[in-house]
């Protein structure tokens, strides 16, 4: 028993460096304005980003990142999700950067990883269709091979910062086993990529991707043909509890306004924060904040020194996951009236709960994934 | 007992009435909009004439004593009316209109003199009301009034109005006149220090601003019957040394808040005192939960997410049963009155039970049917976009009464709160 | 349009001639006893509950009933609930009756019905199975022809009743279809019958029955041979919106209970129903009275205005169940202390919600069937 | 970070000389009853004198000061000894004993001439205690006491006690001694009228009554570690003119709810307040939500039952969430003060999670195991007939504090409430 919950010295100078810059260098009218656009950035903050290494930070060094364990990453993206910051960092700095690290070649590695970590190359993997889940059984993109070049077509919705990146990570199903498919980098700027932003203000920032016979090289196949499910699979699981790690942050950030607000707020003549009523939605929110806190903690830990740790991840997205909603209900009911203002702090995190909310597997999938783990396995 | 919802002969004969009617009344350009802020000021005005028409005919309050203009109608042919009206996919009134809440509230504190000049207007469908009672200050707390009403020095049978009101109103302002709740007294006690008004709403030093809030009204507005008497937009209403000749004061100088609560029963969920337009036993379909269990059934894209994934089955159940058990308080709330028999916790505890079948609906439905629930994209969305829309506005439960605020009544009507 | 929720007058006498024999007949220390009993009965009751006419209430008057609607038959059950009175009522005049009703020839029901409503003949239904619930399928028991005669042999758990029962009804499959099961009358005193009452303070009246050898004439087959199952359904069916009213009448008188005590129990020199955190437990507990109150008297309607209600007796189960347990639960919460005390009246009321929560299918079961009718039925 | 639970060197070489120790010093005729009401006089004898032979180790209060008899040993050392212990089905203390309580109190409000002579009884094993605090008119209230502890008129250097307790103690009475809040004044304000004694249990006048609860004890007291250290059975205690020294009385004669609150902090879940036996670092696993997943994996009957009705597995999944956030909860309480962090609702909410999965289990069990679950059958019970002890306690969650109490503490801990 060697209990340590302390951070390590660059997490505790990361977290204060990241909250820093929060503070200085996003207002909360630059924040709003990221929240509308469609690209969650803009290059000022690009640039800044890239200088302060957010893009390489679990990217080894020897491809010009610094090779931080997952948990260092999430101490990040939980100061991240405080703002909350919109922008691809998720979708580039970890889920791209750990499927060009578990899938492609040597070579590739080489060539885009530290584009990656420089910013100039943006991967968001196209993977989430609609009812069908996450998983990559869902893909739907057809692939024709023609001299010595792959024709991909297809329409994917929900592809999530596609506008923000330069190039889609797109799973392609060949055959019926479940991980004979193969990853295709596509480069943005190609032939027949067309996005379309889906409108809706809980919506976040997904496209609909049309690819339209987009010619595909043979060094755009970032697996071995077929041989992608594994290294993406292992990719996604290694990445969902960093964006917990963001979950967790829009919790506390939710429930640390909600406090504020029930002590200054003034109804028959107290503060709401002495009523029963509002104490218990205080309560409510504090154990699910840490419990989505806690459980990612752990997941991050295995992840850091087992390498695997498949119930953790699934317990720790179901219930960060719900956690960031049922924050957010419970904020609107503790402060109500004002709360509904687009202006107002509370609305832009109740937004991102809900864009995340079924990105890399709602709450219900994992917790079906923990039914099977918990029954197949025997103790 | 008799749980029975189809017509019996004198409604059916009704029924025919009420359709022809609507046939030959309707006008042809009437568009359902996809959502309330999607209405253009033409469709508002076109409702706005649809409410004059009923008007006239004394269906648009249809319950209401014919003696005011009123329909002097039965409860169920009120409720046969709106039946049919939704069959049009309207609402009665088919807009947003406070005029529901004044009515009842004219009927029990006005004065017979004012009934006669208050009531034909807003009966026949002239006037449009908006409630206002929220402050910044008075939410859940609404005998917390901060706005000023003070007689004035010279001609004291004038009020000098100053202070603001805040998410009040719907699309298209301004309406015709206010509902509205003030601080009479600097001095006089808590409850004793309030006067309620139905003033002109174009009076000199008066401003209206819209907000931009994320919902468009409360799920109930927004899905029950027809968006369209959801308010869509809220506004801030400022008073600036706003002149009220005191005929326009419902009771007395201080009788402020007794007034306000012959306004916040009905609101809070009291079918009985509702001599408004809604007929007693008028037990609408949960029309949100109608379209989530049709596309549970239906589209075999959602049908296969809930096969693979059976622990989604589970929410599928709870919403049926939540819509089943809100359309059963609604209807012993139509129904038990006429046995005789009154609980006052039963009005309250159906609005309190509506309120959180459409918070937990929000949820349910990105969790059923998917991320594709939150998108009002024109190809892709379900339901021509209604779930995009309770999705939001499933959060917005304060207008008419927080939960807290129904808890309270109903604890006191229990007999256990104060 | 014709919503009408008067009783009728015969409801209304009988209501109050129920709660006035429940007032003046049954004191504290009586019922305490008759919970603690094997049968829940004695034989000054029985007879008192043969005089008024309970067990005839929904049997024919040709067979000497009283042949009363389902909906009255709910009256009566929901009085007996709020007690709550335990004994085998429910399993002979509704239950018994029923299925004999159902499945029994001509002569059977000319023989056996003027019997059970007089009390001389007490039959109870064996079904419920551990693990598989209780449809038909569940059971377990073996019939083998031998002169004429069936001989039956097995062991069934959770027999409700068994030892207030003369007869035991003991549904016996045969062959694999669904319904191919046949329906046994068996006299407890024949040879090879045994009980054993299964332990436990919130078990109810429940017993292991052992058939050994059990020699069953011919004449003991309810159904014809093999075609028990649909009319086996059909009674359960029916039944179940009456053991609902049951627990509605015993959710009531919880509530009631509790509220009475929210009133006069002070702490922080006032009642505690002053708290929100106690009004917030008493809404809790009205909201689902009164939800298993409307369901279940809507199923009732609809089966006597039009025979079938699968979803209606699905809901009413499914809400009636839970509402009767979960109010005890949030009745002890409020309670506390002496609401532990198996002197309290609360503590009887918790055995019979936890007694009654899985017979003829607990709400998990009712939810499952729901979801099969929401799923298959087409609109 | 470091998640991890493994015995490092230093942990292993002491988990050796305990698990030697434990060989060489347990009776050979300790047996595990199947419930705390099954265990005989005897059984409770045996445990008693392994008390004393703990105690004479040091090893009953481990992390106590050697220099009153206790351990002295590490938290996490005093951990090792927890999970040794457990691993031969006995709690430490290995039966109820509210010394847990009475050592931290002493140590913040005890004079040293009192630590000195009521310490060392406690630590060695000695003397058992009973918590003598709730009573018919306190019970979330805890300062509303009515036992009157007035000094005598002659010999005032004497209390004269009157009064009773209730819900009280455990199976086997009498114990040794009394932790006992009184009421020392008639006129001095709420707060300020209290008093608290340490008394011998065997005072004239002092009558034991034993209660018929259905519960043994709260869930976590049943099921978590062993349940030899669950109350079993519960007790009204009568004073009727007991007179007791002043030697006795803990703090000034105003003093008790001050001294109280030493208590009741470490009864609402305050690990780093706990000078008791209990590690900081002993992160027990839930020992029910074990047996019951146990019995969903491993139990043909049961997994069959969740397969065929997918909607139980959510339950399966709940309580498998609901106990790793108690785990972790637990942990975090251990762990989070050596980092220099404190958060002070973090006890009562680990507290508040354990009673609310307690209740919560109380239902999983008969949804997901059905009626079995609620059997102690020899021959059909479950896991021994665990789930049937567990069903009536998960109900009983007001000992050690209602949640409502502990949702009081936690709100004055997060400064919203007072």
């Amino acid at each position: 028993m060697n209990l340590d919950f302390r951070l390590s010295e660059s997490e505790e100078i990361l977290k204060t460096a990241t909250l820093n810059f929060l503070k200085r260098d996003i207002n909360k009218q630059t924040l709003e304005g990221l929240h509308d656009s469609d690209t969650g950035t803009n290059e000022a903050i690009w640039r800044k980003v890239v200088e302060m290494g957010w893009l390489g930070i679990i990217t080894p060094e020897e491809f010009g990142g610094t090779g931080y364990p997952l948990t260092t990453a999430g101490i990040l993206f939980e100061a991240l999700g405080s703002a909350p910051l919109p922008g691809p960092y998720f979708s580039s700095a970890i889920l791209g950067s750990l499927i060009i690290q578990e899938a492609g070649t040597a070579d590739q590695k080489k060539s885009l990883l530290p584009a990656l970590v420089e910013g100039t190359m943006v991967p968001t993997l196209i993977l989430t269709d609609p009812w069908l889940g996450w998983n990559s059984e869902a893909a739907q993109i057809s692939c024709q091979e023609k001299d010595g070049n792959y024709l991909l077509s297809g329409r994917k919705l929900l592809a999530y910062d596609a506008l923000a990146a330069t190039h889609l990570i797109v799973p392609v199903p060949l055959g019926k086993k479940r991980d004979s498919l193969s990853l295709f980098l596509v480069d943005k700027k190609m032939e027949g990529v067309s996005l379309r932003k889906l409108p809706g203000y809980l919506m976040g920032r997904a496209f609909e991707v049309c690819l339209e016979a987009v010619s595909c090289p043979s060094s755009g196949l970032l697996s071995k043909f077929k041989r992608g499910g594994a290294p993406l699979r292992k990719a996604v699981q290694k990445s969902i509890p960093i964006l917990c790690s963001y979950l967790v942050g829009g919790c506390q950030a939710v429930f640390d306004l909600t406090v504020a607000y029930s002590r200054i707020r003034v109804q028959f003549s107290q503060p709401i924060g002495r009523f029963q009523r509002v104490q218990d939605m205080i309560i409510d929110m504090i154990n699910q904040v840490d419990a989505a806190r806690w459980t990612t903690y752990e997941a991050l830990w295995k992840l850091d020194t087992q390498g695997t740790a498949p119930e953790s991840i699934h317990l720790a997205k179901a219930v960060a996951g719900e956690a960031y909603w049922q924050c957010c209900n419970l904020a609107h009911r503790a402060i109500s009236g004002i709360s509904y203002s687009m202006e107002h702090p509370l609305s832009l995190h109740t937004r991102t709960s809900r864009a995340w909310y079924n990105f890399l597997g709602e709450p219900a999938y994992h917790k079906q994934q923990l039914a099977g783990l918990l029954l197949m396995v025997s103790k | 007992m008799n749980f029975s919802n189809e017509y019996n002969k004198e409604q059916e004969i009704f029924a025919r009435e009420v359709r022809d009617w609507l046939e030959q009344n309707l006008p042809k350009d009437l568009v359902k909009p996809r959502s309330i802020l999607k209405m253009s000021r033409q469709q508002w005005e076109v409702r706005r004439a649809i409410c004059r028409k009923l008007g006239e005919k004394g269906w648009l309050y249809p319950t209401a004593s014919p003696k005011y203009g009123g329909g002097g109608l039965s409860g169920d042919l009120a409720a046969v009316l709106n039946i049919e009206m939704a069959a049009q996919g309207l609402s009665l009134p088919p807009l947003y209109d406070s005029g529901k809440l004044a009515v009842p509230t004219l009927l029990a504190c006005a004065t017979e003199e004012q009934k006669q000049r208050l009531l034909p207007p807003i009966l026949k469908g002239q006037a449009i009301t908006w409630q206002l009672f929220t402050e910044p200050e008075a939410g859940t707390d609404e005998a917390n009034q901060q706005t000023n009403a003070l007689r004035a020095e010279k001609e004291n049978d004038f009020f000098i109005i100053n202070g603001s009101k805040i998410f009040v109103g719907a699309i298209y302002a301004p309406p015709d006149q206010f509902l509205l709740l003030t601080r009479s007294s600097l001095e006089a006690p808590r409850h004793q220090n309030l006067a309620m008004f139905l003033a002109p709403a174009d009076l000199p030093g008066i401003k209206i601003y819209p907000l931009d809030l994320f919902p468009e009204g409360t799920l109930s507005q927004v899905c029950y019957q027809s968006s369209d008497s959801a308010p869509g937009v809220k506004h801030s209403v400022f008073f600036e040394d706003v002149r009220v000749h005191e005929s326009f004061l419902i009771g007395g100088d201080r009788d402020g808040w007794k007034v306000a609560n012959a306004t916040l029963t009905v609101e809070h969920g009291d079918r009985e005192g509702d001599q408004g337009s809604s007929g007693a036993a008028f037990i609408p379909e949960n029309h949100l939960v109608g379209k989530f269990l049709d596309q549970c059934r239906n589209n075999p894209e959602v049908k296969s997410r809930l096969l693979q994934n059976p622990q989604l089955q589970a929410d599928m159940v709870e919403a049926y049963i939540a819509g089943q058990i809100e359309r059963l308080f609604l209807m012993r709330n139509a129904g038990l009155p006429r046995a005789g028999k009154r609980a006052a916790y039963a009005g309250p505890q159906a609005t309190l039970t509506t309120k959180m079948l459409g918070l937990n609906m929000s949820s349910c439905l990105s969790r059923v049917l998917g991320p594709l629930a939150l998108t009002s994209d024109e190809a892709w969305a379900l339901e021509d976009g209604l779930f995009e829309v309770c999705a939001r506005s499933g959060l917005c439960i304060a207008p008419g009464g927080t939960p807290e605020a129904l808890k309270i009544v109903i604890s006191r009507a229990l007999r256990i709160g104060r």
